[in-house]
């Protein structure tokens, strides 16, 4: 396997998270949920711990050495992630507390001021809950439509059903993930941009996993909106991502009053700040945001072939080794896909799964993933999913397969 | 207290209910479902005798408790089957095994699982629907 | 002054906060703007790199021993914060960002729902803007009116204004703050709560103030709905509180859509969760959630009666060193009042005066402190304040007002 | 660069400006506000012979900065005015002072206060507008 670790010195990484070294029901640990949420670098943790021990105060409203001194690590993250995703102004991007709340904002002021009732947003069939339900909840209170693109048996996009979805001219918004958390598909977010602007609408894509693989070049990609959770991408929670075009920011509505969002406030009328601070109201996720800024530097240096050609590896690694598995079937075959395997196993449930791989220290994800409706899309009530990370080891990945085979031996 | 929740007689169970079908003189009927993952199980109860079946989709826990609670509580009085449940999910939580629960006691490694306790409680769920329903 | 830390040690509580002994522009740091956010001391900074190094996965979904654990830490604090405060239930707790997303979040969804289109809100004139803007913007999006409780002179809630603002039964919330940002004056929580109980309304109240000082039971005030920040409280940033009454809160939709917060989801419909899970929409700020459940700890053990005492003995000796200064006003002289003092100083902008104590490396705030239509009621554009901590000394604020002196002495 | 942005000529003209007034045949005039503080500037132009007078409301720093920029820019044409004003911006931000700017020199401290250069760059904006205005 020495020609997977080619370009990434994976075990000189390793020591830059801490937890890595630990054991779990006496055995070591072997962390395959990334896709839930990364580990933490050894430098997000310290600039964590940095700002709180020798520069910390709130932001913006200051006119003290601590105050400035924080204010500016605070918005030198925003010229950061601006760079990391190619945005063409620092205010394009607005910080929330995760991937969820980013989608949620554009439903509840892009949605409900830019979009009418009859309009239609449309959504694949392999959305994550977070880019399903705040479309719901539009659909509920401010009648717009909810449409459903379908996926294919391979689990990629179904253009077809693209086109009769669009073909009205009703839909206004698409908004689909970039990569599915459950079948490790990209999508090509390229081509739907252009189709959705083609027809005159916007386009909103879910990068909160596709961030942590690729590079995003949202301005190549023609994003309207992109979004992502910090938490996923090496850094800490509480802090996400939304990117929208400094147009569109422009034209909504405020979504959470209260400080620093306003310009002027009598009791009578409030006037917005501009974006991004009209979208960030109250007191930041300060000591986070410094933490996502120390996450990007880590992933910067390493860098995306690097990370890429690492996770492409050790997915066709998984998705040999699994496939020798009598009786496990891999859900999707999309021919590009990251580092998420999802899988059943005959006579096996996926909770019994989870549950007999953590006591060989061995963490794998299973239910639904938060994507209810695609299971029933796959004709299953649950998979086990384990996912990769660029700290991520092919003997891992044979674990993972040893592991499995004792279990269906248990089960035989 | 074993650690273990898959025993062999819960792997066994769960191959092989013998209390997977609808008892002749089923008069109520109850089901239990677990959000998380989908599973599903609905028990059927003959109230004269307390013959109970259940029909079950899930995991080899929610399997496994099914079919030992039908064989736990088959004869016993209303006011027995609360009685053993409670004693039932006492057990679960804290790893204590009660002679009373017989059988029961294989799930007690449920104990350092948290997260899976409420597929062995499902079906106690559903039966209790059942109870109250009839 | 000795009498003053008869009850905590505070130069021995100080080596707990490793900013302290930092230095700026070459002065030791004398930090007087807690009331903005708090400095935090080592054992919330080492709770949160404790999870990070050792115990972290994604919380709920996980069947792993990481997941696990993280999950029991993460709900361990719910616990906790519903001690803290005396709730009935820890369901009636929901973790959000900060102050400002709690009252949005009421706003948002008893705002639409519980309130009706003509219904009145009722504020005082001391209102944080996070808990006047969002009233505003109810009132603009769903027709409710918006009115305003008048301060006397000195900074207290005017009863007589109360009376007159209730006296049409149309109002159905009050939503008042329990200690003024800029005043230092605390509310009579408990009397405002029966006022408005008995006139058929609800109470929000905003304690992101309060509750740093005093010890806080919703249930024995009478609280509906109570609301605070983790990091004035000498948490993290990124994670607030809004506590609940269960009986509202099972009766509120869903503010934010997405994974953890839904029972089932299919296409169609969706259908929510019990609270507190209905209201926290996708991955939480795990973290700073541990953080805050550290914070809790670091001031319980510590005390509210030795908290209080110590902010009370603080306040006076404020008051009387700056009381001597020729030309400083003080602003607000209500009875029952907290450790922040707002000023202004004749010929001297409050702008000036940070700027030139910060050259002595003390740092106060100065502006408006978010809340612009309180400074119009006092007849100010702007005031500096200095704020008080556990950690403060009686020796900073002399330094305050020698350092007050010499700016004097500059414009003299 | 001068650390200290509030050096004695600064003080001097906060106390007592020179050009708190209308001018005598003011054609233009122009507004500036500062959300932060409420602090506000308004600037009355005479474009004849460049005579600019201020009304301000607000701290040292922009005080002594509009009257300053008022006595620099007397008599100059509108495309020299913009050309301080570049010149003056780039000083505040970086510190380094500039022969052409004379007495406006003594804000060069606010390059280490970032928070307070509107303070100074505000009477600016006034002017700015008087001018387009105009
Ligand atoms: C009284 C009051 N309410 C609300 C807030 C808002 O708190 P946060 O910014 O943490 O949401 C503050 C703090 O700035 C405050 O002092
Ligand atoms: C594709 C996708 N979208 C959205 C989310 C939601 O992310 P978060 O929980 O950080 O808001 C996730 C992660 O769970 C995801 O995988």
């Amino acid at each position: 396997m020495s020609d997977v670790l080619h370009d990434l010195n994976v075990e000189s990484l390793r020591k830059e998270f801490p937890i890595l070294s630990q054991n779990v029901h006496g055995r070591p640990l072997v962390f395959l949920d990334s896709a839930a949420s990364a580990q933490k670098p050894r430098t997000v943790i310290d600039s964590m711990r940095f700002v709180m021990e020798s520069q910390y105060a709130n932001v913006h409203r200051g006119l003290h050495y601590m105050s400035e001194k924080t204010s500016d690590a605070y918005e030198a993250v925003r010229d950061k992630v601006a760079g990391f995703l190619n945005a063409a102004s620092r205010d394009e991007i607005v910080f929330t507390r995760n991937g969820t709340e980013s989608i949620n904002l554009v439903a509840y002021t892009y949605g409900r001021t830019a979009l009418k009732p009859g309009d239609a947003v449309a959504v694949s069939a392999m959305e994550h809950h977070a880019n399903l339900v705040p479309w719901q909840m539009l659909r509920d209170a401010h009648g717009t439509e909810l449409r459903i693109v379908e996926i294919t048996d391979s689990g990629e996009i179904d253009f077809e059903s693209l086109e009769r979805v669009f073909a009205d001219g009703k839909v206004k918004l698409l908004a689909v993930t970039h990569m599915s958390n459950v079948l490790g598909s990209y999508t090509p977010v390229e081509r739907l941009a252009a189709f959705a602007h083609e027809r005159g609408a916007r386009i909103l894509i879910d990068g909160c996993q596709a961030i942590v693989h690729r590079k995003v070049d949202v301005q190549a990609m023609g994003a309207d909106f992109y979004v992502f959770s910090g938490h996923k991408l090496y850094g800490p929670t509480g802090i996400g991502v939304l990117y929208g075009r400094a147009e569109l920011l422009e034209a909504m509505p405020p979504f959470l009053g209260g400080g620093d969002m306003i310009e002027h406030v009598s009791f009578e009328k409030s006037r917005w700040a501009k974006p991004p601070h009209r979208f960030e109201a109250g007191t930041p996720a300060i000591i986070e945001t410094i933490g996502l800024g120390a996450a990007i530097d880590f992933v910067n240096e390493i860098g995306f072939p690097a990370i890429a050609a690492h996770e492409r590896a050790l997915t066709e690694h998984a998705l040999s080794v699994l496939g020798n598995i009598e009786g496990l079937r891999i859900l999707g075959q999309a021919q590009d896909r990251g580092g998420v395997v999802s899988f059943t196993m005959r006579d096996v449930h996926a909770h019994d799964i989870a549950t007999l791989l953590d006591r060989q220290g061995i963490a794998v994800r299973a239910g639904q993933h938060c994507a209810e409706p695609l299971m029933g899309r796959m004709g299953v009530t649950s998979t086990a999913r384990a996912s990769f990370a660029l700290y991520t080891l092919p003997r891992e990945i044979d674990a993972l397969a040893e592991g499995l085979l004792r279990i269906q031996r248990m089960f035989a | 207290m074993n650690a273990d929740p898959y025993q062999a007689l819960v792997m066994e169970r769960s191959r092989k209910p013998l209390f997977a079908r609808r008892p002749h003189g089923t008069d109520a009927e109850g089901e239990g479902r677990n959000r998380m993952c989908g599973d599903a199980v609905h028990v059927f109860l003959a109230r004269a005798g307390m013959h109970v079946g259940h029909e079950s989709e899930g995991c080899a826990i929610l399997l496994a408790s099914a079919d030992l609670m039908a064989e736990a509580v088959a004869g016993k009085s209303r006011d027995e089957v609360f009685e053993l449940q409670r004693d039932f999910l006492a057990m679960v939580k804290t790893g204590q095994e009660k002679p009373a629960l017989g059988a029961l006691n294989a799930l007690a490694g449920l104990a350092s699982f948290p997260a899976r306790q409420r597929c062995a409680t499902l079906p106690w769920d559903a039966l209790s629907e059942a109870l109250n329903n009839g």
